[in-house]
């Protein structure tokens, strides 16, 4: 198994088993800062190699998709899972809007079978953690006059991980391989193994979930396996429709399938306060994580591997 | 006994959520407060255990040093804006200040 | 003066080593203690200086808002338990809260 | 009502800038205080926001426990020394201590 | 001279100058998770390409090095250095357990020797840490009815380090040297260069320890260099029980020689509250440490080779 | 551009947009020890290769040109800009000393471009920290009977950075290139890497004196332009007279050039309360650092050039 899944279950574990293992929480907050300044280092040096113009298509295509599985998941929660307005509104937030960790262990399993994948992912990537936000607030309260638009766009692009996904972008598209390659050891060559210390952590932090998943019974474990699956589905056939490749086929069904649990909770516990958070971050953290980056990643692939060869 | 020329103001201290940090410098802000304190923190209290183990379980303790009626509109802001929906206790106390015009 | 109706508690802070803080959470709430905030400090006592340059020489600052019998049982607990052998200094103090009925 | 003997002290509570950590703990040394604790903060006041976003602008929080006496021999040498040139609030509020030989 | 030394020197002479230098307490936590992880990842990579089963005397070996090594140091600190019971017991447990920056700096002085060792000492360095805890409290209080021996377990076990250890092992051991490959680069290679920069901390932490040793006078200079030539000797006639080659020898040695300064003062300061922290690190760190890496592990190769060539 | 002024600019632009980015302060404590470190050992390798007995004049004449710049700035402060004593003491001490991140900097600038300079610059940069402090002391208070000189000399050669760049250099000149070699993937190769993460916290807090720069007019922003050249033509004619080549003389301008932002706020702090420290650092971090990196290094060289092909 790869080494990156192998750090995940030992973190899981020793939370399970009330280990005193805990990482600084300036480490974690270092760990993500480096991730997300790879992965755009890495997708702008990409894109400094083709034409930007076809991206426009896709980054509108993939709002859509963030929309359309945002309403999907807000009226399965209304509807088949009894949630009330706030939480069902929140929750469909988390699954509307993308994980930067799924990403991460993504992108590693596909260089690691050597499969490429389109280097603009990165960007629906930085695309696909807004839009589920603006849609989740709006179905908790409806369009009100006095809703702070500009309060909430400013978090929504101006957050951490949009920033420096995108500036990572920039940096990488200004650059060029070229111009990386000196500091390439580090964001490039390192990044797996940085990942995985990610990863032990993010074991840790699933394995606090396991309380809440509990209390909730079974409807947070269905409905954290069965909207991934939708979802993957959707970004499935979103890229056959934007021509992809196998690799960018897997990794926006992955983009679909994942949940946030950094941006969003953040967002939501601001815009809708009566939502419960510790119930949204135990389907998509608790159930919804895991099961991507153990089984939904392989699965996808072998979806996208299909499709592209109907 | 005491030589010092002190007096009397309220130290409203309240126990949060840190996600909502700017919010509160906001609200404070608007509500002519002229000096606070900030510190993180951890707890447990009537909505559970707040280890701060991860971004979601961060407290912070604000502590203003105001007049009485400052202290108490503050409060009552809180009172009514958060406390139904988020992790929050709050308590007043005396405490003497030196230059009482500064608060 | 004050428009806003609280009521009287104790405020009980503690400051000690870090190495006891899981053992000072469980006899919290074995006590019954129903909710309580920690801070990391350093400092200087009869004990020397703790300067929290390394995890031995961490402290923390415990803060518990009670009714005053609670207070003094938790002490009496800490007085026993620990005063003779561990670095730590409390005290009392009184303050006013709003929600009575949490604390 | 208390069952438990204890003796009052004065606190006194100093939020100040980190930049002058060191020269604080001296002063304290030298004006005989027996005991502090010291906590990382940030703030707002008559100079401006103090956010700890890097070192110039750390806040720290000082706690002194003692006898009236000393707690306004220790301000008012603060006051002389620091008030005009640097950020710092203080105030003195009343504690309850159980080992006032300690104080 | 090897650098990782020059740092601990530096540090050590930094902060007896009295120097404002000072690591940030989330960076030293961090090296020591990475030291750890990985310590347990190269001795599971190492398992991976060998049978199991002959390890299991080895375990027992080392349990019985660890007690009989606590109860030595317990009988002179009682009787030759005049120490008080709960005292003794502590600082015995310190010496009778290990110290993973000493095997750190060992395992670095055997690899630029081209020296190999087997890959099991990282097993036996987790063993170790936990026997002399035990014994340390039993000595410290006698066996009580109201001995809390379930969550003393689950503090030796679950604590910290050997949470890492192990985890690192059993990864290292399931994914094996090519499963690590993509990973190594971190965690192998940067190894020594993240090992100097935390010797530069143990040595600004080591000058601390400078006012209790002149407090104390010279029994714990004494105590803290005669206790590890024995422990030594014993670790380096038990290797030989066990049929190590010359790095197994230098490193059970160099082990037993080592004093802990995490996983025990933590563990007796919750379980011994009556003995004072300030003496056994005095000992463990301000004397042992340094000698065992200065001086102690060149020492303890040289009868290493002397033993295996008898 | 070079990477690492790409993230210096994405940091800035990220602060002036009021993003919520913002890296741990143990992160950056942590990259600016392994800078300091880095620099040290770097330069220390390449001493353990040469005599050292030429290096004394030099450490002369740099602290003659540390103390003109100070007293030069001071002047001209006073007269020309109508600062009070105190403010144009400490800001003039700023001025007068130097930069570690520009030195970095431009130590990369002149490495991607295959230019060698001598390696006792960063003996240079730790001597050039501190006699600015000292002189701009005595400026702001005359000498008094009552000044502690001992804790400031403890302060100005036992500062963080100070001790650090000796540190390393140290280690280096002992262990030398080959000594080194075990170290020199994380100290050497990843070094640009690492200075690329801290440009992008210097170009958050550059953005932060933004404020600051408004308030004060233009005054600052002349000063903290014309400065730097006039000092830059002081540390190429020292340079000049110590017969350095083009690489040397290059990095001793922009030395010259730099203003510090560590050290000397730090000092003039508790030695010069009157000072507001916001004024020093709006001009050395909001306008002089950012000059020095985006234009001045390029132009010192050019000035280099033709000095030496004069
Ligand atoms: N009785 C108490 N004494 C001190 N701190 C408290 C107390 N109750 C709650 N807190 C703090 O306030 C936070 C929010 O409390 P709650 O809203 O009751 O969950 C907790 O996480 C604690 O940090
Ligand atoms: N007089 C005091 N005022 C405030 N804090 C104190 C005082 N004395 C002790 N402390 C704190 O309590 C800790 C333990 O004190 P001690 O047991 O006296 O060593 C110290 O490390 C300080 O953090
Ligand atoms: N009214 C207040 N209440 C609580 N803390 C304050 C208050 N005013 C100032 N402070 C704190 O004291 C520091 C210095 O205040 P100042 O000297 O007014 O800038 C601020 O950065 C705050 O941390
Ligand atoms: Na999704
Ligand atoms: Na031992
Ligand atoms: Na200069």
């Amino acid at each position: 198994m790869d080494p990156v899944i192998l750090f995940f279950l030992f973190g899981l574990v020793a939370g399970l088993l009330r280990s005193e293992l805990k990482l600084p929480s300036a480490l974690y907050d270092s760990l993500s800062i480096f991730l997300l300044l790879a992965i755009g280092l890495k997708g702008g040096q990409g894109l400094a190699t083709q034409p930007l113009l076809p991206l426009l298509p896709q980054i509108g295509a993939v709002i859509v998709l963030g929309v359309l599985q945002t309403l999907i998941a807000f009226s399965a929660l209304r509807l088949l899972f009894g949630f009330d307005r706030p939480n069902a509104a929140s929750t469909a937030a988390h699954y509307g809007s993308v994980s930067v960790a799924t990403f991460a262990v993504a992108a590693a399993w596909l260089a690691a079978r050597d499969i490429a994948m389109e280097p603009q992912m990165a960007v629906l990537l930085a695309v696909m953690e807004i839009p589920a936000i603006l849609v989740g607030i709006v179905l908790a309260r409806g369009i009100h006059r006095d809703t702070d638009w500009k309060s909430l766009g400013h978090e929504a692009f101006l957050g951490k991980g949009v920033t420096l996904l995108l500036g990572g972008m920039a940096i990488g598209w200004a650059a060029g391989p070229e111009g990386l390659a000196p500091i390439s050891g580090l964001y490039f060559d390192l990044f797996k193994a940085v990942l995985a210390l990610f990863l032990l952590e993010m074991g840790l932090i699933v394995s606090r979930q396991v309380g809440e998943l509990r209390r909730r019974g079974l409807s947070l474990i269905v409905f954290g396996l069965a909207m991934p699956l939708l979802s993957a589905t959707l970004g499935l056939g979103t890229g056959w429709l934007l021509g992809l490749s196998v690799g960018g086929l897997t990794m926006l069904a992955t983009l679909a399938a994942s949940a946030s649990y950094i941006a969003v909770p953040a967002a939501m516990r601001i815009a809708v306060p009566e939502a419960n958070p510790a119930v949204s971050l135990a389907g998509s953290l608790g159930v919804t994580f895991p099961f991507n980056i153990l089984l939904g990643i392989p699965l996808y692939h072998w979806m996208a591997t299909r499709l592209s060869g109907a | 006994m005491s030589t010092m020329h002190t007096e009397k103001r309220t130290l409203l201290t309240v126990f949060t959520e840190a996600s909502i940090e700017q919010l509160l410098i906001r609200d404070m802000d608007r509500l002519g407060v002229r000096g606070y304190t900030i510190s993180d923190a951890r707890g447990k209290g009537s909505r559970g255990v707040r280890d701060a183990s991860w971004d979601e379980s961060r407290n912070i303790r604000i502590e203003v040093i105001c007049a009485r009626e400052q202290a108490e509109a503050l409060l009552a802001h809180l009172q009514a804006r958060y406390y139904s929906n988020y992790a929050m206790v709050a308590c007043f106390s005396e405490v003497e200040v030196l230059r009482p015009g500064k608060f």
